[in-house]
């Protein structure tokens, strides 16, 4: 159950920083039916999120609540990938990012809307659906601007370069998922696939850039994040740590 | 635009009379067409805009579950907005013209969103007295002779009510908690309790326009009778919450079988309205700025769409 | 004391904010010596606000410490004027508000330096030469925008007019200051006189905005801010208060 | 260029034979000229980028004093960067250029600013570690056998000398306080140790312009003698703060007076420096962003100088 809680940990901390990163967009957005999408992804991730920490908290023997693992932990102990914290960029790095995420992570939703744990696989099973909307709202984004204006294309293609670069994480297991069979490596030639399409279609190159390294072979799953975490979650955790065991 | 018919005016008059709606289709005089899209365009900024003093707060939300509740806010306030748009767009203006005329502020919202959100326990005054005022304000219009606009009025109003609950239910809560949450909605409502009364407009005798949006059954109530009616609505509340209204002159009197209130500064009001408010600058400028960062998005749109012979370029 | 702490606390509240907004620019300064000038003006108004709030904890009865009064007080305690907390926007209305406060303050200053008190009379007798080069600092980049090119021109007007509206709240006279006998209106008219000096050199025009209100008669000096001041103090605050009774 | 004549050439062995300055108006080989530029330009840049590490907790800094000691630090770095470039402009390549070159790339800068800074033990750890290995290397600079490049590395070794002094004294404090503090002091020796090994270069095998460098009087003591020195120093200030450093070979070895240690991971380094290190991108692009904002602004100087007649735009 150690295992599984880390896991949990992760999948939900990976959700609830996306999350934060859509709803900074809020009040910001190209247009208002992006304004209610927008909010929609986000809520639907922070949803999964509330799941998966109220179920670490379970597991892990602390007894911890998803709020006092959303609010009460140092960056150090968030274990989410690091694409999802970067800082947001323009709307083509928002749709990038949605893309590579949830191309990703429906993959993985997929094949674990059977796992043993019945919170696990019915999070799973919920987030297959969620995921596959968050993804087809990004294809339908990259499509545009791939193949609306030579600006817009520019744009879109600057931004997939930008973070591809942190794709590579999503498929690199951590021993915690390797002991629990649930190596993310087998993701990376579906997902590839799936991306190198959308991009075809959208007239936009696939990036070859290598990816990030990590810091002494430690990275997001490690607790070893970019220095974008720290005032994320600060932002995040401010009011509930002003005032410690307040409810609200 | 041609004169109209008397047979035309008659008819119309006749719908107004006998609290029919009137469809866009029908044929209507200019004055009353010009002052429903000056009201309703009006009514739509002040969905978004009021996206923004409780948007502050969204990224800071204390728990996971009010986080939740507080985007799912801000998403009906944006769905709000489209209705609205949607119903003035059936009067012949489109969106992209009245969002213009908001950022180059030649169209006006409501001024209550030109003040700060200071602490999480506004989220929660917002919600009660914010929400509320608008509510009183609201109901009757889903009455309005206009169809559109009265049909949107009545989802929104539903969903308005939804969103009171939840604040003050966030106030009770915040209430029964820390000295420190006590004081922080005492404090929320001293700085918008004011501002709260206001939204109802100027008193009665200042108020020109009402008069004419009255007999076209736009209007249906004066600004002061629905300001007293949120007094007596509100008063019990306060009580119940265990909040002080900062009125000092506020006190039931028995024969009117109302409470009596004070004056709010209405010098501070016209300085807010002339847009001099704390926020009133901010305001415009973030929804400048969304709608200006968000050009090069919606001109891809168009032109995706163009190419592959689609509709106009929103997600699908 | 306590109106003198209280005052203290307001002017110590101002130096600290607009420090903080300063050291913001560090590594985003459009030349070198900007990042070396920016820093040297932070460093002075951070200084200032040292032994503003020292003095303000000698004299309020608390004995609290300086750190104890910048990193644990919530915003609606902090003191200062509104003008110094807005965000930052670009480099002429960093240039704009350094312009308008430096004037204001070193004309404050060269008041208070024979004052009773002998902490804040030798703060204001220092203070004076600092600001009088902040305010040369800043006069001299109001005529190299005002007068450089035509959009340089247009930015440092919109400027300008954006931080003028605040600009009233200087000279808006608490009633802490009123029994201190310092009442910032005496300021009003050598600062607009010095002002409009210098608009004028840089073939500026003077604003004619008017002031921005309060909220029900408060504004900063009341501890009623705009919504720029918690996420400064979140940042600011962040770190001391993740690990509260820690020595760094 | 013209062709040196025998005369100069042999005047400038005698300079470098005699361990006197070069200076800007003497003649010098093309090859040793390039090669400064490139040194003291990727040394300015590093000064520059290396503002974001540290700067990234400026805003942050948890007491007021240590605020003030950070910032100060920040402005000597630009300074450092200030007189580095000078120093290269009298190489005859302008600053401008140079930053140029910076931001599309084409000159690079220490790798080890390509690390986050993810605590505030790390501004410590950056003062103890990256300024002193970068000490280890810069101090032998101060006899560079050309001149403007010696007295600006005199001036700036002095500064990081005390830098390097306030962030152990930072890490003290730190491990003397709560069990909190030390974790993090701990955690940021873990993940800066490597990268501060890999500073002082590859191994002597793998690095092929030492040797000119050294004849040059430019280098004095190969990358793997300064990285030797520089874990004899570190060593016993670790033990004395009491931290653990990240190494199971580290050994003192008897026969060498000096400490045994082991091989970094030189793949990770080489990602690094094809621009695969976790900031590479953040840190170009806010350096980019500073100068691409900052355009308009030279401009404005630039212009208003030709009017008035003064100097180049920068402030008085």
């Amino acid at each position: 159950p150690a295992d599984l809680a880390a896991y949990c940990l992760m999948l939900g901390d990976d959700a609830l920083v996306l999350s934060q990163r859509l709803i900074q967009w809020i009040t910001r957005a190209p247009e208002l039916e992006e304004e209610v999408a927008l909010a929609n992804l986000g809520l639907d991730l922070l949803g999964q999120a509330r799941r998966l920490l109220t179920r670490a908290g379970q597991l892990d023997g602390t007894g911890r609540n998803e709020d006092e693992l959303a609010y009460w932990r140092e960056d150090f102990e968030y274990r989410n990938v690091r694409l999802v914290e970067l800082e947001n960029g323009d709307f083509a790095q928002c749709v990038a990012r949605l893309l590579l995420f949830a191309t990703a992570r429906e993959e993985l939703y997929r094949r674990l809307a059977d796992h043993a744990d019945p919170v696990l696989a019915a999070v799973a099973a919920l987030g297959v659906k969620e995921l596959a909307y968050h993804r087809e709202y990004a294809q339908s984004w990259t499509l545009r601007l791939g193949d609306g204006t030579a600006h817009s294309r520019e744009r879109m293609q600057a931004a997939l370069d930008a973070l591809w670069p942190w794709l590579d994480e999503l498929f690199t297991p951590h021993e915690v998922e390797l002991r629990l069979g649930v190596d993310p490596s087998d993701l990376r030639e579906p997902v590839l696939a799936s991306l190198a399409k959308v991009l075809d279609e959208a007239t936009l190159s696939l990036p070859e850039a290598a990816p990030r390294a990590y810091v002494n072979g430690r990275a997001g799953r490690h607790g070893v994040h970019t220095e974008a975490l720290g005032p994320l979650l600060a932002e995040l955790q401010v009011v509930a740590r002003a005032h410690p065991g307040a409810t609200w | 635009m041609v004169e109209a018919s008397a047979e035309a005016q008659s008819r119309f008059e006749a719908v107004i009379a006998n609290e029919q709606r009137v469809e866009p289709r029908d044929w209507m005089p200019e004055a009353y067409r010009a002052t429903l899209v000056r009201q309703i365009a009006q009514h739509a900024h002040s969905e978004i805009i009021g996206m923004q003093p409780e948007g502050n707060w969204l990224t800071r939300a204390p728990s996971l579950r009010r986080k939740a509740i507080l985007l799912a806010k801000a998403q009906d306030e944006a769905g709000h907005g489209l209705y609205l748009y949607a119903a003035a767009e059936t009067l012949g203006v489109d969106r992209a013209e009245l969002t213009e005329k908001l950022i180059d502020g030649r169209q006006k919202y409501s001024s209550i969103f030109n003040y700060p959100t200071l602490t999480f326990a506004d989220v929660g005054v917002i919600g009660w007295l914010v929400d509320g005022a608008a509510i009183c304000n609201q109901v009757p219009l889903c009455r309005c002779s206009y169809g559109p606009y009265a049909r949107a009025m009545v989802r929104i109003c539903k969903e308005e009510s939804f969103h009171q609950r939840q604040g003050y239910e966030l106030l009770m809560t915040l209430m029964a908690g820390t000295d420190a949450q006590r004081r922080m909605v005492q404090d929320a409502v001293d700085r918008w309790w004011w501002p709260s009364l206001m939204m109802f407009g100027p008193p009665d005798g200042a108020s020109p326009n009402s008069e004419r949006s009255m007999a076209w059954r736009i209007k249906r109530h004066s600004n002061d009778e629905l300001r007293q009616r949120f007094v007596d609505m509100t008063v019990p509340q306060a009580e119940h919450l265990g909040v002080t209204l900062p009125d000092p002159a506020l006190a039931w009197n028995e024969e009117r079988g109302s409470w009596d209130f004070g004056e709010p500064d209405w010098s501070e009001l016209m300085q807010v309205i002339k847009g001099q408010g704390p926020c009133n600058a901010q305001r415009v400028d973030r929804r400048r700025a969304a709608h200006e960062d968000g050009a090069w998005v919606r001109e891809a749109a168009s032109a995706y769409a163009a190419k592959h012979g689609r509709g106009k370029g929103s997600a699908e």
